[in-house]
């Protein structure tokens, strides 16, 4: 006999707002229909009717808790289309606010997935903390703390302020070794790998067939990420090397998305040493009007969360189609797939590894 | 367990009434009751504010400081709102086993803390079976916790409930032979007996396994972290608590702590020596030991992270136990030396 | 009736002991309608005679401790996970108690936009709370649909649905400036600032 | 590469024997004399893409469901279905991001009506 359990929309661990139907036999799952669309403002239609530098706002939001990959990606769609050139000093400072991106990013979830497997909010607090240094550095260069604006087509908004290179050198040193801490806590913690090693297991062929991105793929074995195989910006001059991990389980991405923080942490080290000095200000917001008609535009972008596609079909003033691929949205609807089988208590594990933004799911 | 129990209590009963000094005895014990619930309500006060205050420590923050001098006024303002809050009951529950399990709980406990020896000639009578009868009680607990889930008419009560169940399953048996063995090395299942026979060596010492596996089982009869299923919030919401209303949750945070007052006490009276220390009084001791004890289930709860019912399971039934007879065994060739 | 005409009586009729208990109870019902408390609930008694002995308890009481419901819709939601953390600290003032359930939290901090299938989730939840139970409209989005005010499924504004007591603008507004609404939501419970 | 609405199946099957085995995306885009849906697949291993256009009648949008060739292609099509009104023939469709929508149309087709914007209404109680 199966009971079904309704969970959310409002609920502590669905990171937003996501309305689960949980068919349990038992304590054991049998199957998960997700209901979504309960934050869904059509961008992509808000999108069609307005013009190029007012949608960059728009874009930040799809992505709340990596605002700038979605910043960066619209606006790299909106160069294509121009046709500019992207400065060589803002292609490095790019990189290195985008990794700093991430590593916030993957800090929050690091805390979130924490206090998904039920601890008492003490890493989520502390993440919050590390996180904060690293806002506080994108708040010198952008001026805001959550939505920055700071892409312009060409560049970036302003050039890196005076003393960003020895602060950020100096807040990467604290975050690594915080980061190294958390893993020894948690790693050491024999409750914490029972609860991931060997739960939500996705296979190679199936992470490929069902199109998980991100850190999920990678997680399953599969080596591909954007930066390497489509590399932009500076980063195959910086040696970017993607992470990847073979047994699936909630464990392996937890751990991908370990390795990825360090990595992005010694590229940002790396690209402080190899910046070159010039220009880099983009086009002010009142310049930016391609002038092709109906030139269609293609951009892959690898956010935090998996890999984001744009396919856009410029106009004159505002895009004709907007259609964004979000990462989230597709790895949310393996979710029926890798928690078939596991346990209720599970469930929120590998919800908590697949690191969802619910504004990236509904669009 | 319940047949036993309730003939133990029909057994004290009887002894106590059939005694000369029954009148008497009414009126200390009324005194003695009075006193208890002060020292109760004290502590439980108190501890809910050390806890607040300790896991915003670990988590590098203050915790509150703005109401009253240190924020000890906090938790004061705190029950005083939730009491003045309206009261209701879902449509979906029980409403009379809804009303009656929380405060039934919270008197059950209040109970048990009355029958533990605080000092070397309180508590009610010299009870040759207080152990237990102690332990008979408190297997009511999660039976009203059952009661509560079920009751709330909730799924996820309902949840919590069925967990509450499989943990007595999973815990209460390697407990009650770890009560066994104590029984074996103090002679007697008498507390005072137990805590006057620990004057040279403490039980922790002695049995190192038995405290380990008692410790376990009094963290889970505590809904204390990592063995905090039934009310896990990040899963079940608020698990048996869902649908309890403010004024009732008042009763459910009181609880919380005068349970926490209880579990160290019954761990510091078996395993700790109870009020043994020199100079000042006996009660002060064991209330030290007890916060000692309590303290060290707050850091607990601040860092650990959250077992699940299946391994639970495998934990109590592949670990525990054989840990439990080890200790009886070694128990026993105690007892025959 | 006055206390001097009281003993200036002679004789006391049981018609005057009928008037003040009267006056009693009318007296004390008053007293708990102004708290939204029946007089057959559990606690009645003891809220009466908090209410008409020292009504102020009360007051300070519900003045210092404002528990927040766990529920975050949007992009605020992250500052609103910053009001938590250890930077802000929103505990200082007792906030910090976020309660997974709508039983036992006293407002409800709408952090994000409100689309229209949300909508009756929102309200089923702001009837869950128990009275007396608060709004706050956190960023502009909550305020007035923000950015997505032409959206086609987004209502403008969470004060369509709900009556909010204290708006908070901002996009995201800062945790800090919630801290402060929270601030003038306390003095409004107080009764410092009217409506 | 622009194919036939018949052969859709066929070419995708073509294709995943290739390798291309990943599907990115399902995009419509509405042409107004035309519908255009846009199939991206990619060969993980030799990091190729490819994409397949079909182009429909606004009038006749009926489209075969390419669910057995792509399992990730399920929530694609039940956005294309509620976003461009695009009939998905061999499936059972359950609304997706829009499951209580009671509104008139498809939300991304250019005849898309909005409604009245601006319909804010302040409450007086406002203090901050």
């Amino acid at each position: 006999m199966t009971t079904k359990i309704n969970i959310g929309p409002i609920h502590p661990s669905t990171h937003g707002v996501l309305r689960l139907v949980v068919e349990l036999d038992g304590d054991t799952i049998v199957g998960v229909e997700p209901h979504i669309g309960f934050l869904h403002r059509g961008v992509e239609k808000l999108a069609e009717n307005r013009m190029y530098m007012q949608n960059i706002g728009y874009m930040e939001k799809i992505d709340y808790v990596a605002p700038m990959a979605y910043d960066d990606a619209y606006v790299a769609a909106v160069e294509e289309a121009m046709g500019v050139e992207v400065k060589e000093r803002a292609k490095y400072i790019r990189t290195i606010l985008l990794e700093l991106q991430r590593i916030a990013s993957h800090l929050l979830w690091l805390g979130t997935m924490a206090n998904d497997l039920g601890q008492f909010y003490t890493l989520f607090m502390w993440t919050f903390r590390d996180r904060d240094k690293i806002l506080r550095l994108l708040q010198e260069h952008a001026g805001a703390r959550m939505f920055y604006l700071n892409m312009r087509p060409g560049g970036v908004v302003r050039d890196l302020p005076p003393d960003f290179e020895e602060n950020t050198l100096q807040v990467l040193d604290y975050i690594e070794k915080r980061i190294t801490e958390y893993e020894h806590y948690l790693e050491s913690n024999q409750v914490f790998i029972e609860r991931t090693k060997g739960i939500g297991v996705l296979s190679r062929e199936m992470a490929i067939e069902l199109g998980a991105t991100g850190p999920v793929l990678r997680g399953s074995g599969v080596n591909y990420d954007t930066r390497s195989n489509k590399p932009y910006y500076a980063y195959s001059e910086l040696g970017f090397r993607p992470q990847v991990m073979f047994a699936g389980d909630s464990f392996a991405r937890y751990k991908v998305r370990m390795l990825e923080m360090k990595e992005s942490i010694r590229m940002v080290r790396e690209a402080f040493k190899k910046i070159p000095e010039g220009d880099a200000v983009g086009m002010p917001v009142r310049l930016i009007m391609p002038q092709a008609k109906n030139k269609i535009v293609t951009v892959n972008r690898e956010t935090p969360r998996g890999e984001a596609f744009i396919y856009m079909i410029a106009d004159k003033e505002r895009p004709y189609r907007l259609s964004i691929r979000t990462p989230s949205f597709i790895n949310l609807s393996l979710i029926n797939e890798i928690a078939k089988g596991s346990r209720l208590a599970d469930l929120f594990a590998i919800l908590g590894s697949l690191d969802l933004v619910m504004a990236d799911v509904d669009l | 367990m319940l047949t036993f129990s309730i003939s133990a209590i029909a057994n004290w009963l009887v002894s106590l009434l059939s005694s000369a000094s029954v009148v008497k005895q009414a009126e200390g014990l009324a005194a003695y009751a009075i006193g208890v619930a002060i020292l109760i309500m004290a502590f439980a006060y108190f501890l809910g504010w050390l806890e607040r205050k300790i896991i915003a420590k670990v988590q590098a923050r203050h915790g509150p400081t703005v109401v009253g001098k240190y924020g000890l006024l906090q938790n004061l303002a705190d029950f005083m709102k939730l009491l003045a809050k309206s009261n209701f009951f879902p449509k979906s529950s029980d409403k009379l086993l809804f009303a009656v399990a929380l405060p039934a709980m919270l008197a059950l406990s209040i109970f048990l803390i009355l029958l533990l020896p605080l000092a070397p000639s309180t508590g009610i009578g010299n009870m040759t079976n207080g152990l237990l009868i102690v332990f008979a009680l408190f297997a009511f607990m999660p039976l009203l916790i059952f009661i509560n889930g079920i009751a709330s008419g909730n799924k996820f009560g309902e949840i919590s409930a069925q967990r509450s169940v499989i943990m007595i399953m999973s815990y209460e048996i390697p407990m009650l032979i770890v009560i066994a063995s104590i029984g074996m090395l103090a002679h007697s299942y008498d507390l005072v007996n137990i805590v006057e026979s620990q004057a040279h060596i403490w039980y922790i010492f002695l049995m190192p396994l038995g405290f380990f596996v008692f410790f376990v089982a009094m963290l889970a009869e505590l809904e204390r972290s990592p063995f905090d299923l039934r009310e896990a919030d990040s899963e079940l919401i608020a698990g048996w608590l869902t649908d309890v209303s403010a004024p009732y949750y008042t009763l459910a945070l009181f609880l919380d702590y005068t349970k926490m007052f209880l579990g160290s006490l019954i761990v510091v009276i078996l395993f700790f020596g109870g009020w043994s220390g020199y100079g000042l009084l006996p009660v002060f001791w064991l209330v030290v030991k007890a916060l000692i004890f309590a303290i060290f289930v707050m850091l607990l709860r601040a860092t650990a992270v959250r077992m699940k019912l299946d391994r639970l399971l495998r934990f109590g039934w592949l670990a525990l136990m054989p840990l439990a007879l080890i200790n009886l065994i070694v128990a026993y060739l105690l007892f025959v030396m | 009736m006055h206390r001097d005409d009281f003993l200036a009586q002679e004789e006391i009729s049981a018609k005057d002991f009928e008037d003040a208990e009267q006056e009693m109870t009318a007296l004390v019902e008053k007293s708990l309608q102004k708290y939204n408390l029946k007089p057959n609930m559990l606690f009645a008694k003891l809220s009466d005679i908090t209410a008409s002995a020292a009504k102020g308890i009360v007051n300070w009481s519900r003045k210092n401790s404002v528990w927040p419901s766990l529920f975050g819709l949007a992009c605020c939601a992250m500052e609103l996970m910053d009001f938590g953390s250890a930077r802000i600290d929103a505990e200082r003032r007792g906030y910090l108690l976020f309660r997974a359930t709508p039983r036992q939290s006293d407002v409800m901090i709408v952090a994000g936009w409100v689309t229209k299938s949300m909508v009756p989730e929102v309200k089923r939840m702001y009837e869950q709370m128990l009275k007396p139970r608060y709004v706050v409209a956190y960023g502009e989005c909550a305020v007035s649909g923000g950015p997505w005010f032409e959206s086609y499924n987004i209502i403008k504004g969470i004060d369509q649905v709900l009556p909010v007591d204290v708006y908070v603008a901002g996009c995201p507004p800062k945790p800090e400036n919630l801290f402060s609404a929270l601030m003038k939501l306390q003095k409004k419970i107080g009764g410092s600032i009217e409506d | 590469m622009k194919i036939e609405r018949g052969k859709l199946i066929e070419t995708l099957k073509e294709l995943k024997g290739k390798g291309y085995k990943y599907l990115v995306k399902i995009a419509g885009v509405d042409n107004i004399n035309s519908i255009s849906v846009l199939y991206f697949v990619r060969d993980i291993d030799n990091n190729k893409e490819e994409v397949v256009e079909v182009e429909l009648d606004p009038n006749d949008t009926a489209l075969p469901s390419v669910e057995e060739v792509y399992k990730a292609a399920d929530w694609y099509e039940r956005t294309l279905y509620e976003m461009f009104g695009i009939e998905i023939k061999g499936r059972q469709i359950r609304r997706l991001l829009l499951e209580k929508w009671n509104g008139k149309g498809a939300p991304l087709r250019k005849n898309f009506e909005w409604g009245a914007p601006y319909e804010t209404k302040q409450s007086k109680k406002a203090v901050a």
